[in-house]
């Protein structure tokens, strides 16, 4: 009947899982502020309230994310990219493919039948394969990334981005938007972009088998879909539990076999 | 890569695509109708080349000779080298290998196919080859790397000391291919007796290789022959260009594709000779007529490319400069220095002559056309030496009298990019006002067209050109 | 006689109404997601505070990002050229014009009789933009406006190298965890911006006198760091708000139209 | 081996204005720099000139690196434009410039009109050296040539003459450093390593700085130490190598020594033993000897066409100092190793050696977050 917890303080959100005996009973995630141990501590409660118990009852709680370093109650940090191929395979036991992209990064890697990555490749380019690609050109679009993703369905004739640079990329957005094109092809040209961008690493690592998505972006069905059909093959959105949690998830399964 | 796309060769689907379209030259305007909507997209340049008439229809033939002859060389137990621009074919020919010329094969596709070659520069990516190289050969060679496309049986390239990105192209496709390879190597001089010999000497041990690994000798006969091919094609070009100083310029823009693709695949063949001598005269009824070249039928200014001449993203770009009066004087790459090029006289000491003599006076003179095709001088060095990119930008425009410049490339290259600023500010100096476009001229995810388009606009209306 | 200049950028809109010699009323407001409508809205603001109806407007220029959908212009110009012009009728011995707006740097060279020779672009990337200070303010959860005056306190700069906006805001992320200054990394990014931009002013040739414009002039932080980079004195647009360099610029073109006959 | 041994190397390797490079000066001696590892140091050592291998370290802009050079530039050049631009290359009495590759071959151009606008920066000695890309015999032939004219360019500059005795004593002088460095990597690849891969490398990066006398005899003294009592630095820790683009940073050492688990235990830098290169032919013509030695190496990927024995060459590397990971690095825009890094990626892995590829810029070490979460995950694998 132990407890243990993970939390992943990413650039975007802070979130923490509480788990026992490998179920969640618990998670949270919040917006990401200026300083991480307080990401942490809010996304913390949160989940802990959630799970109806304290902090003190926790045996182990590991950190993973950007803000790893700061967070105040862990044992011990471990890189995202091992957390989020745990939180993976917890949440599609099939998965041998993990493409994880975040609010600033985007990674894809193979793992093997314990969760154990095998080879990894992430974005050290630019932001234009990241989440953060999307939030701002939903921006631009006055849309949520919500209704972003659910764009490409609608989409008749989708626009061509540039996508080297976010921020160009964003003129772009801005030039079609007033020329008077369709919102969904506008959209449905960021999605694609972006899962071009992915589908560069993705292809890198050689996806295999079973591919999962995780992180925020996982969310995103026209990205989602996008990429399925550059890879060839389907992917899997876990729905055991929020695919944004699988860091934490992660976190929280390695702080039980420490 | 998309999967599907696996299934295709990527030579294949040119060759595919340009056969009928060669046939519908010649056919009814319903076949013309057919072809349309069976290559939707491939229609944007197709029309234009059409419109042409005899040269457009002879230049889809050409084309189709040349996918047909790469398609079945195998077959027909021939070799394939895949090789760059710049580099003069005319020694494959006479060895009875095919050439595959990357950044000409990319420019093609670039041209046919909705998503241009976004598919093959991206897997050359996945496998490793940095994203930052240069697009041009990347396209093609994502194809190759991927086993889409015939085998290739060697690499040969001549960028080794002009071009790092490119030659690096070549030596990692040998490596990643585990295929033979052969670089000749550019040395820091020009024309000297010391580098004339180092030219010489590595173009000899070239065709050793040549020799060793397509099992063919090369012969003094043939080699005479086709070098005979080349000097009819240099005297047609050296008239082309002297026709082209004219006001209004009388070649047609796309006249410049026609050239660009002639050279760096056809060198020697009697083909590009019959479409040159077609292109000459069609140039000349267009100077009896003081007709302009231009379909919009006004000449305003004259653009002088200081780089890449084309810009092989569809047709946009052609067009652009057709519908604001803009005539297209070439660029720097089209330029072969040969010693009836009108530009030389200004340029002493820049241009060779061929010498048919013996093998030896025929190698030394083939050895030294290859030295000095544009990429292989003109930007080799530092842009301020002689006869180098600004003298001979400078010597050029003059000819021409282009009113302005435009620098066109791709972020891959580290060759213009190390100096375009410095060079374009001395080109400023001279009166001609440059402007840089920050595009990839095979790759517009890098920058949309609409954005291209909208900065060469202020472009000419800031700096009061229009 | 009444004139419009409006400049509808990727970030504000901007309207100026001027008579023959002055600034009579102008405003400055967010684009939302269209620009034509952000345009209207400017106009219907200053044309009130200048207590003026819309057909007492005698011409129009429209420039930036969003000119084409600007509804009451008759003409459309670039913004170098507009920046060029905005900045020169304040200070006419300007020779080189730096404008920072939210989406692009530029340089501009102007000869003695104030037509642009060159002009230069950000380039690659938009690392060198109001965009990078915009990012980097909500990241470090301060005021925009408080940049400038907050950066000024400090004497220390940290070095902040990265291209990409979005990794230069990790980059400030991680920063911060380190417990380093806010002063001082703001500092910083001023100093990377301005160092951006002052290579690309350096690369077409920067001629006295040297003014800023835009809205990233009003941040003194940037202004000084510019100054030091390029070694050499600046001036400020001070008549007006040096964010509506461009909108000025273009009433007066519209009053050079209008004198040349181009009318509503 | 005490902290004080080791101070002199990190000086010239993490500073500009070195101790070592002020101490020259303050003697009236002349100092000529160097952009890339072909460049024989021999030949300046011989005429009583300090070679300095010149660095892009301590930059916190690139305001005149960007006025000059594209944007889309390996940023390592860019960083010796702006030291240069800002005056801190005042030390140099002449630089050698050379086709390394394209963004180095620009620099030539560049510093020049740098040197028109800021008048000052070009140092009076300003020579372009001209490495070809062959080691056929013509190649080799263009090279000697190349050298001979380097000769006689530093004897007009400099009044003064280089004999082929002088020549042959400096390569002794110089083969030296290079075996004592060869044995610091012998130790290196034992089980105890002895020493961190941060310290080696600075020890290796100073040898392209320190006067060629005082390298060897300072590198003599620390080996003695270390081999009476080596000490076990390898403790259990995952035994990486570094390899890829131009670096001279030893924050990047650090930052991957920062890993509880990792340590570098060799690398093939070409400010490390790239550099170094092989040994010289001691006797017969020198200038042979040096065109034979320096052009030979092929452990650049500027030599195309090699990459087979590039491969070998780390294949053996690896085996001696019983490598389990490699670290692959490069330079943005830095096309020539950044795809031959894929190339050894694939090889090696298909030998069961797990690689880790970094891209990065040149400058202050940036993104230490993001490389090292990659670390962590690439530790965690071995
Ligand atoms: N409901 C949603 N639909 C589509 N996309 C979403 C949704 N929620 C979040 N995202 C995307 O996920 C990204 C954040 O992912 P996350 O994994 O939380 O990043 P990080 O761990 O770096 O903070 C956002 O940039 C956004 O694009
Ligand atoms: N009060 C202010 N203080 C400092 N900087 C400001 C202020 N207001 C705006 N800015 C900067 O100006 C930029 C917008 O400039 P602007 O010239 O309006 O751009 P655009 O014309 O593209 O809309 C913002 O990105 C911001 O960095
Ligand atoms: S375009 Fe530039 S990079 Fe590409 S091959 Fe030519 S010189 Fe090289
Ligand atoms: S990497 Fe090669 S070319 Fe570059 S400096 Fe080193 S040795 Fe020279
Ligand atoms: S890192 Fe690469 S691109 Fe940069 S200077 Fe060295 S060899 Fe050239």
């Amino acid at each position: 009947m132990t407890l243990t917890a993970g939390c992943d303080v990413g650039s975007l959100t802070a979130k923490a899982v509480i788990m026992r005996d490998g179920r969640i009973i618990g998670a949270q995630v919040v917006k990401s502020r200026a300083k991480p141990e307080i990401s942490a501590k809010e996304a913390m409660a949160g989940a802990l309230t959630a799970a109806r118990v304290a902090l003190e009852d926790v045996a182990a709680c590991v950190g993973t994310g950007y803000g790893r370093e700061k967070i105040p109650f862990v044992k011990e940090v471990v890189s995202e990219i091992a957390c989020h191929a745990k939180g993976a395979k917890w949440l599609v036991s099939s998965a041998r493919t993990v493409i994880d992209i975040g609010g600033q990064d985007c990674k894809a890697m193979r793992i093997d039948e314990h969760g154990e990555v095998i080879k990894f490749i992430t974005n050290d380019k630019c932001a234009s394969g990241t989440g953060r690609f999307l939030d701002v050109m939903a921006r631009v679009l006055g849309i949520s990334v919500d209704e972003l993703g659910r764009l490409s369905a609608g989409a008749k004739q989708p626009v061509t981005l540039a996508s080297t640079c976010t921020v160009w990329a964003q003129a772009d957005v801005i030039k079609y938007l007033n020329s008077g094109i369709a919102v969904a092809d506008i959209g449905a040209g960021i999605n694609i972009a972006m899962a071009n961008r992915v589908a560069i690493l993705a292809n890198s690592v050689k996806a295999e088998h079973d591919v999962c998505m995780t992180g925020g972006v996982a969310k995103n069905n026209g990205v989602v879909q996008t990429l399925a059909q550059l890879l060839g093959r389907r992917i899997t959105v876990p729905r055991k539990a929020d695919p944004q949690l699988a860091g934490a998830i992660g976190a929280a399964i390695i702080a039980g076999q420490l | 890569m998309r999967p599907e796309l696996k299934e295709y060769h990527y030579d294949w689907m040119l060759w595919r695509i340009l056969a009928p379209a060669s046939r519908v030259a010649d056919g009814s305007a319903k076949e013309l109708t057919h072809m349309y909507r069976y290559a939707p997209y491939f229609k944007g340049i197709l029309q234009p080349i059409l419109q042409e008439g005899a040269v457009g229809s002879t230049f889809l033939k050409m084309m189709t000779r040349y996918m047909e002859n790469l398609n079945t060389a195998h077959r027909r137990g021939k070799k394939i080298a895949i090789t760059t621009f710049c580099f003069s074919p005319a020694i494959c020919y006479a060895l009875d290998v095919v050439p595959v010329t990357l950044e000409v094969v990319t420019a093609v596709g670039g041209l046919m196919w909705k998503r241009g070659t976004f598919d093959y520069l991206d897997y050359a990516c996945e496998i490793g080859f940095t994203e930052t190289s240069c697009s041009s050969q990347r396209g093609a060679l994502g194809a190759y790397l991927a086993g889409l496309g015939e085998e290739i049986d060697m690499v040969l390239c001549d960028t080794p000391g002009i071009c790092d990105t490119n030659a690096n192209a070549f030596a990692f496709a040998a490596a990643y291919l585990k295929k033979p390879f052969y670089h000749l190597n550019y040395p820091q001089g020009l024309a000297d007796q010391r580098t004339e010999k180092y030219h010489v000497d590595d173009y000899k041990a070239m065709i050793r290789f040549m020799e060793e690994h397509s099992g063919n000798r090369l012969d003094q006969d043939r080699l005479r022959e086709i070098l005979r091919e080349v000097d009819r094609q240099d005297a047609l070009l050296a008239d082309l260009e002297e026709l082209h100083r004219l006001i209004p310029a009388p070649l047609p823009p796309i006249y410049n594709v026609f050239n660009y693709v002639g050279r760096f695949l056809f060198s020697g063949s009697p083909e590009y000779t019959r479409l040159l001598e077609q292109m000459v005269k069609k140039v000349r009824e267009n100077v009896v007529a003081r007709r302009s070249g231009l379909n919009s039928g006004k000449e305003k200014l004259r653009a002088f490319l200081c780089y890449i001449d084309h810009y092989s993203l569809n047709w946009n770009f052609w067009n652009w400069m057709d519908t604001r009066g803009i005539a297209h004087m070439g660029g720097i790459l089209s330029r072969g220095f040969r010693d009836n090029a009108c530009y030389t006289a200004e340029l002493p000491g820049s241009s060779y002559s061929l010498d048919m003599g013996s093998l030896e006076t025929m190698l030394d003179s083939i050895a030294q056309m290859n030295a000095r095709l544009p990429m292989v001088r003109s930007i080799r060095g530092p842009y301020d030496q002689p006869n180098m990119w600004l003298e001979e930008s400078l010597a050029v425009a003059k000819m021409f009298q282009a009113d302005f410049m435009i620098y066109n490339g791709t972020p891959g290259c580290r060759n213009t990019w190390g100096m375009v600023k410095p060079f374009a500010r001395e080109i400023e100096k001279h009166g001609y006002p440059v402007h840089i476009m920050y595009a990839d001229a095979f790759d517009d995810r890098v920058e949309s067209w609409a954005a291209t388009q909208e900065r060469l606009n202020e472009f000419l209306q800031v700096r009061g050109l229009l | 006689m009444f004139f419009v200049g409006c400049d509808v950028g990727s970030l504000t809109a901007k309207v100026v109404i001027m008579d023959e010699e002055r600034i009579v009323a102008w405003e400055l407001q967010q684009v939302g997601t269209s620009p034509g409508d952000a345009a209207e809205a400017v106009l219907a603001a200053a044309l009130s505070k200048a207590g003026l109806a819309r057909n007492q407007i005698d011409c129009g220029v429209g420039t930036g990002y969003g000119k084409a959908w600007i509804p009451f212009v008759q003409r459309t110009e670039s913004e170098i050229t507009c920046h060029a012009k905005g900045v020169r009728w304040q200070i006419p011995l300007a020779r080189t014009v730096i404008d920072i707006g939210g989406q692009d740097a530029k340089a501009v060279r102007l000869d003695a009789d104030g037509k642009v020779v060159r002009y230069i672009y950000n380039d690659k990337c938009a690392s060198g933009t109001g965009r990078f200070l915009e990012v980097m303010a909500e990241a470090m959860e301060v005021n925009l406006a408080d940049m400038g005056t907050l950066g000024c306190k400090s004497t220390c700069k940290i070095p902040i190298s990265n291209q990409c906006v979005i990794f230069a805001e990790t980059e400030v992320v991680s920063l911060i965890n380190e417990g380093r200054e806010i002063p001082d990394i703001i500092n910083g990014l001023h100093h990377a911006l301005a160092g951006r931009v002052a290579s690309l002013a350096r690369s077409i040739g920067v001629e006295q006198t040297v003014v800023m414009s835009g809205g990233v002039a009003k941040n003194q932080g940037v202004f000084q760091a510019l100054a030091e980079r390029l070694d050499l004195p600046m001036q400020a647009v001070e008549a007006f708000d040096p964010q509506l360099s461009g909108a000025v610029g273009a009433a007066l073109l519209a009053k050079n139209n209008y004198e040349l006959g181009i009318t509503n | 081996m005490s902290k004080a041994m080791l101070e002199i190397f990190y000086d010239a390797a993490e500073k500009v204005n070195s101790a070592a490079i002020n101490a020259w000066k303050a003697q009236g001696k002349k100092i000529v720099g160097n952009t890339c590892s072909y460049v024989p140091a021999e030949i300046f050592h011989a005429a009583g000139i300090l070679p300095v291998r010149l660095r892009g370290i301590e930059t916190d802009n690139m305001a005149v690196g960007d006025t000059y050079f594209g944007p889309y530039i390996c940023s390592f050049p860019k960083c010796i434009l702006q030291l240069a631009g800002e005056g801190r290359f005042a030390f140099l009495d002449g630089a050698v410039i050379t086709p390394g590759c394209d963004a180095m071959r620009r620099l030539d151009e560049c510093w020049r009109k740098a040197g028109e606008d800021i008048p000052g920066i070009v140092p009076p000695f300003f020579y372009y050296f001209d490495v070809p890309h062959k080691t056929a015999p013509h190649g080799l032939d263009w090279f000697k040539e190349e050298i001979r004219r380097l000769i006689q360019a530093v004897e007009q500059h400099f009044h003064l003459s280089i004999t082929h005795e002088a020549l042959r004593a400096s390569i002794r002088q110089y083969n030296q450093g290079r075996r004592l460095l060869k044995q610091l990597e012998d130790l290196r690849a034992t089980p105890e390593a002895g020493i961190t891969g941060a310290d080696a490398f600075a020890v290796a990066v100073a040898g392209t700085v320190l006067p060629r006398e005082e390298y060897n005899s300072r590198l003599a003294e620390l080996l003695q130490v270390l081999e009476q009592n080596l000490p076990a630095v390898a403790d259990g820790k995952k035994r990486l190598l570094t390899m890829g683009s131009i670096s001279d940073d030893m924050d990047l050492i650090r930052l991957i020594e920062g890993h509880p688990k990792a340590l570098v235990v060799a690398e093939n830098l070409c400010f490390g033993v790239r550099y170094e290169g092989p040994e010289l032919e001691e006797n017969g013509d020198p200038v042979a000897a040096m065109a034979q030695g320096y052009l030979g190496k092929s452990t650049c990927p500027r030599m195309y066409g090699k990459y087979q024995e590039r491969l070998d060459i780390l294949k053996q590397t690896i085996a001696r100092a019983k490598v389990e990971g490699v670290i692959l690095q490069n330079i943005r825009f830095c096309d020539l190793h950044g795809s031959e890094n894929s190339l050894f990626q694939r090889d090696l892995e298909a030998m069961g050696i797990p690689c880790l590829k970094i891209e990065r810029e040149y400058g202050p070490l940036t993104e230490k977050g993001r490389i090292k979460m990659r670390l962590d995950a690439f530790l965690r694998q071995l």
